[in-house]
């Protein structure tokens, strides 16, 4: 919106608890956010918002200029809703983070028939549409009972609860229990569950000191994630509600690009884009690209190596040049 | 000229004066819907009145294709099912807990402190161990509703059968009554109006609860249609909703008061109108 | 035998002694009506006859037992307010007693048994006037009324003791006048034994056949509470004799300083 | 032997027995418990209570790392100025327009059927937009809380404005008031302490907006924290936190009881003890 | 020129008429009493004196200028109950009207004018012996002290006229006779105007100069709303005579219709 394309040097991002997404708090509480903002005569506020749904709807409603949010929430919410966002930085893909636990069995094709709890319309629900997949089933085969993602774990130990899908923290506190089987994970599909820090595409035009600023501060802490920083990860594992120890395992299956050189590799390979169109195409599916979509293409998706959709109406954007002028400087 | 609070609107005008402050709001309403809808036309925060309509009009007629339900009627009957069922099962609790414990001093000393504590604890705070108890499924939404609402009917009933005029129990007594038909013909029917009205109170915490319910986990309910929606922000769905709860709860308040007013006229004797 | 005996009677809460030294005997078919003082305690001897409130020390006795520690269907009371069921209409609370009697379980009867109440209870209310106002709500009658309702439906247990706290205490002059007549007829008709407390000297001596003024003897400035009320006047009343005649003794007596009291 | 109805237990035995149905949940509370722990020794459902202790007191004692505060009292005291600022602006809203609706009828024909309407709308409904319209900040947990309590007090606040008698507004203009003066001098100081009654009546729903706004968006405060740990269900950390509020809820409430009684005796003087 | 006059004066609510063809004429100083039938149109009446209700027909007119549409401190008046504030001791409930004359926007006065209204307060709380009482709120008050407040209250205005609707109806009989004396003090004393409704036919005889019977004198059973009161009776009271002679010869006339019902 044009007036958020005005030059300014005040701006917020906002983040919420999740393994990938645990470097902004030790950026922010360390002053590492601060310092690259100063380094660029600008100030980040970074908000952590507790809800992860109300962060990215903080960020489509335009009262922060970046959120951190998987692939799949950037096109369904603010691209879908005319934010024209842009994926600045590709922290991470999920790697066994998220996951579908069975009671009672440990085969994934035993979940046909059953009650399935998960955030309904979230990437849980497109990870839950390709594990059936592979097994082949389809949705038609369960039942998708919406739940919040925070009551997930009381839930499960519940005698009614048949199967859950979920991310972590929550998987492993279930995976925890004796009953709690996981039957597939996100480790299966990887590089396709990405999470990232989007901010509007607009904002960034006209205030490319943002998009460095954070860059630099992100990459900063991926030197410490890099060299295992137990002090830095200690505060992360605080900030989420777990120790160090707990921290680590939930890391172990998330694949952090803690090199930027790959993070630009990823986002410019062919990869991405045919990512993209399978979560485009699920998306329009279930309706989450609007009840007027006519097709899966109504939202352009930009990539390096090409658009998928309607061109003239670009909302999403992968843009690495960002993380290429933070490489180039180093 | 009189003084300002001598002041009285006549009847018509008293109806267009209530109506003034609804139509500012709405004027307010549509030009910030205006603004921000010229600025990005794809944008969902506020949405026009025309496209709110259509929404709701759609949901109201279209058949799902997957369930083959009328998403808004099965969403209604689901929601109003739920509370009807968990107001129900509070009423009755409170009834006869309130007259016992209100009746019989040996019983309010055991109970009084427990419900007392346990109408300050917030049930919200205590979900994980509601679905050990009651599963995930209708049960516990509606035990979240009674537990949220039997401790302050079990209070107010109480707290109205201690009011209860000592020399009614005493005159009941004199007429040869037992303890077991003091409670039954002197306590009873006098707190059961009582109970309809401490019922319409509790409506809206019930409301409430059960809108928690229904976003912590359920396929089908008002509460989970505007939590499941509030994920892409479809106000054009969630403000039709929140409207159409404020009905149904404004009905189902109206059902109450008309019920005890026919009911129990004696117990309506000293009221005014109460504006 | 008498009816009612005291023998050096008294009532304490706590440390605050409300009555002390209370001896007398009461025959049936008397009407006695008490005087005294707001706060002296006449109220909470009503109680300690009704059993609601325990005695102290000394003795009272009903037919010569210790008298019941609750109320029962033996005395019948009326009080200046609440006497009656508001959730009842009149036939229903004259009918009251007639249905506890005869359902235990559910304190309401049916068919014959119902038939047989109603009767009965017509018979009660004609009695107090009321048969136009049969399935009226106690809401919807005057006072007066109401008080009618209540003593209705206190006799409707035959009761052999009826104790009424200023029952006329609420009503206008007129009115007034009237339940005095009705509540002279009940009493000669049934032969009830009647306790009545007023705060209205002239009714004191128009309706009963015994006046009691209820007094403090010793007074003590520097703790109120250390001594209570007794019976400091017990006075035959003749229905013959002026009752000017006798209030004129009265004041001649000690009871200027009871009047004063009352009027502050 | 006396009917039921009429014993009553002693003073110190009423102590006692309300102790009793405590301590058989207590009871009841370990068993289920050490059944649970015996099945599976890192079951986290129904922590025994040594662990629940060790916790609460690691919390309540040891300095967070990060932040180099204590949890528990950072927490408590967050929450706490959230509720006491969100309560006191709508008790002073509250008062305002229910002395001002109830004591000018031209006023009350406007706001009367808006305030109706609004205290209709479950604010859990509304809960997305709230933080949408207020941002993440403190603002939006305090505005849920005002908009959660304040319609249920200016009703409450009206109704009683409504139901002082007549003849005291008549009586005072017979002394020469005017309009303001009757609001100020009869008004307002009569439904003060109704308005700290009415507050106690409305801290539990305060309290309940309160976590639910904590869960969605905070850094700290008590519902905030049991929504964290709730990912990994901690329950040696939420069933100590429940019992906290629960306890802070009371001593608020009789907080306000003890001001009201200290402040308006003429208010409290109908009063027996309301057990 | 009459103080107060009224000519045809009617008031109805809606078709409801409640009072008819009203003529009059008060003159300074008089105490005139009202009694009448329940419900039929005394309070209303008094309302329109005060101003709360407006006049349907006819014209009311308070030293020839219609009568104010609003209460206003030239009227006084005292209610059966309710008419002092709860929140106010009693020198406070006395002093307000002080107040609330010299601070116009706090409607409180401090320092030298407080200690004013205060010296005035005390001499009305004097004057009707709550001198004892001064710092006490209304419900540490028995009723015969309330209303002895509400009257200094009122008083304090020094109005020319004195509204009193039932205002000793409460009270028991020798409190009630207490009032009799101070309201007959003051309204020699202050040479006040007093209208007083009463249910009792005796108060109304003793205190007043002037008797007004309130009474329909049409009536059609099958429309009761259709007729209104008026006054059927408007009967010099002199203090000399004695009263049982006009009572006698007021129930020769048509009183008895209202004691009748009164009586229901
Ligand atoms: N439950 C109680 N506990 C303590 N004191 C009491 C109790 N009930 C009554 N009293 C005291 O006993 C005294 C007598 O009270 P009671 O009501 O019998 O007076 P009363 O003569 O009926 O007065 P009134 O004419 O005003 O009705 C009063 O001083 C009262 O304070
Ligand atoms: N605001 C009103 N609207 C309609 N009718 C009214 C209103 N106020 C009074 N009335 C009617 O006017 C009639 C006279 O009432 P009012 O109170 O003046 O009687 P009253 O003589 O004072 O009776 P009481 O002796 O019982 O005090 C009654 O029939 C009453 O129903
Ligand atoms: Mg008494
Ligand atoms: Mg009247």
């Amino acid at each position: 919106t044009p007036a958020q394309a005005q030059e300014r040097d005040e701006f917020s991002v906002c983040w919420s608890i999740y393994a990938g997404w645990m470097p902004w708090a030790y950026a922010d509480v360390e002053g590492v956010v601060d310092k690259w903002a100063d380094e660029y005569g600008i100030s980040i506020d970074v908000v952590q918002v507790n809800d992860y749904v109300q962060s990215i709807n903080q960020f489509t409603s335009g009262n922060v200029d970046g959120c951190a949010m998987t692939n799949m929430d950037a096109l369904t919410i603010p691209a879908a809703s005319g934010v024209d966002s842009t994926a600045l930085i590709v922290g991470d893909y999920s790697n066994g983070n998220d996951g579908i636990v069975l009671k009672g069995s440990d085969d994934l094709a035993d979940i046909e028939g059953r009650e399935v709890n998960l955030v309904q319309f979230s990437v849980s629900h497109y990870f839950l549409a390709r594990a059936l997949e592979s097994v082949g089933l389809t949705e038609r085969d369960i039942e998708t009972v919406n739940t919040s993602d925070a009551d997930i774990v009381g839930l499960f130990s519940s005698d009614t609860t048949e199967a859950v899908v979920t991310w972590n923290p929550q998987l492993n506190a279930i995976a925890e229990m004796p009953e709690g089987n996981v039957v597939y994970t996100s480790a299966e599909i990887p590089g396709e569950i990405l999470d990232m820090m989007v901010v509007n595409t607009d904002t960034l035009a006209a205030n490319p000191e943002l998009g460095h600023a954070l860059v630099g501060a992100w990459y900063e802490v991926m030197e410490l994630i890099e060299a295992d920083d137990e002090q830095a990860l200690s505060i992360m594992a605080d900030a989420a509600g777990t120790d160090l120890e707990g921290y680590r395992a939930q890391l172990d299956a998330t694949y952090m690009y803690t090199d930027p050189a790959e993070a630009i590799e990823l986002m410019q390979s062919p990869e991405l884009l045919d990512t993209m169109e399978r979560v485009a195409e699920f998306s329009f599916e279930h309706g989450l690209l609007g009840d007027m979509a006519p097709n899966a293409s109504v939202v352009g998706i930009e990539t390096p190596s090409g658009v998928f959709g309607d061109e003239s109406n670009v909302q999403l954007r992968f843009d690495p040049s960002f993380t290429q002028a933070y490489l180039d400087a180093e | 000229m009189k003084r300002l609070i001598n002041l009285t609107p006549s009847r018509g005008g008293r109806w267009l004066l209530g109506l003034l402050p609804f139509l500012l709001l709405a004027m307010l309403y549509i030009s910030l819907s205006n603004a921000r809808l010229a600025e990005n036309p794809n944008d969902r925060l506020l949405p026009t009145p025309a496209n709110m309509a259509s929404t709701f009009y759609h949901l109201a007629t279209a058949e799902n294709a997957r369930t083959g339900q009328i998403v808004l009627w099965a969403d209604t009957f689901a929601s109003l099912e739920r509370i009807v069922i968990g107001v129900g099962i509070s009423a009755f609790i409170g009834l006869i807990i309130g007259i016992v414990s209100g009746g019989l001093p040996i019983l309010r000393a055991k109970l009084s402190p427990l419900v007392t504590v346990a109408s300050l604890i917030p049930p919200m705070a205590i979900l994980p161990i509601l679905f050990i108890a009651f599963g995930t499924g209708e049960a516990a939404k509606i035990a979240l509703i009674v537990i949220g609402v039997t401790p302050f009917l079990i209070r107010d009933l109480q707290g109205h059968a201690l009011r209860l005029p000592d020399e009614q129990l005493i005159k009941a007594q004199t007429l040869g009554a037992s303890s077991w038909q003091v409670l039954l013909r002197v306590l009873l029917p006098q707190l059961t109006p009582r109970l309809l009205n401490a019922t319409r109170l509790a409506l809206g915490t019930a409301w409430l609860f059960l809108i928690a319910a229904e976003a912590i986990a359920a396929q089908e309910g008002l509460g989970y249609r505007i939590f499941l929606v509030r994920r892409y922000l479809s106000m054009d769905i969630i403000l039709p909703y929140v409207a159409w709860i404020t009905l149904l709860a404004f009905l189902l308040d109206q059902l109450l008061a008309w019920v005890s007013r026919l009911a129990f006229p004696w117990y309506h004797s000293g009221e005014g109108d109460n504006a | 035998m008498s009816l009612l005996a005291a023998k050096r009677l008294e009532k304490h809460y706590g440390n605050h002694v409300v009555l002390e030294n209370l001896n007398f005997s009461v025959e049936p078919g008397e009407f006695v009506t008490l005087v005294g003082a707001s706060g002296c305690g006449k109220t909470t001897f009503l109680k300690m006859l009704l059993g609601t409130e325990a005695i102290s020390k000394g003795s009272l006795t009903l037919d010569d037992q210790p008298i019941p520690n609750e109320p029962g269907p033996d005395r019948g009371v009326v009080f200046q307010k609440y006497s009656v069921f508001p959730h009842l209409t009149v036939l229903g609370n004259v009918m009251m007693a007639d249905e506890l009697h005869s359902s235990k379980l559910l304190g309401k009867s049916f068919g014959a048994a119902k038939r047989r109440a109603i009767e009965k209870a017509h018979a009660r209310i004609d009695e107090v006037g009321l048969d136009q106002a049969l399935d009226k709500y106690p809401h919807e009658l005057s006072g007066g009324m109401q008080q009618r309702l209540a003593i209705a439906q206190a006799l409707m247990m035959r009761p052999r003791m009826l104790l009424l706290d200023e029952p006329f205490g609420a009503l206008d002059p007129g009115i007034r006048q009237d339940m005095h007549v009705l509540i002279n007829r009940l009493w000669q008709e049934q032969q009830l034994t009647i306790f009545m407390i007023t705060h209205d000297l002239k009714e004191a001596f128009e309706l009963g056949t015994r006046l009691w003024v209820f007094d403090k003897t010793r007074h003590d400035p520097q703790a109120p509470e250390a001594y209570g009320a007794t019976i400091t006047y017990d006075l035959p009343i003749s229905r013959d004799r002026p009752s000017e005649a006798l209030k004129e003794k009265l004041q001649q007596g000690g009871l200027q300083t009871h009047t004063q009291e009352t009027l502050l």
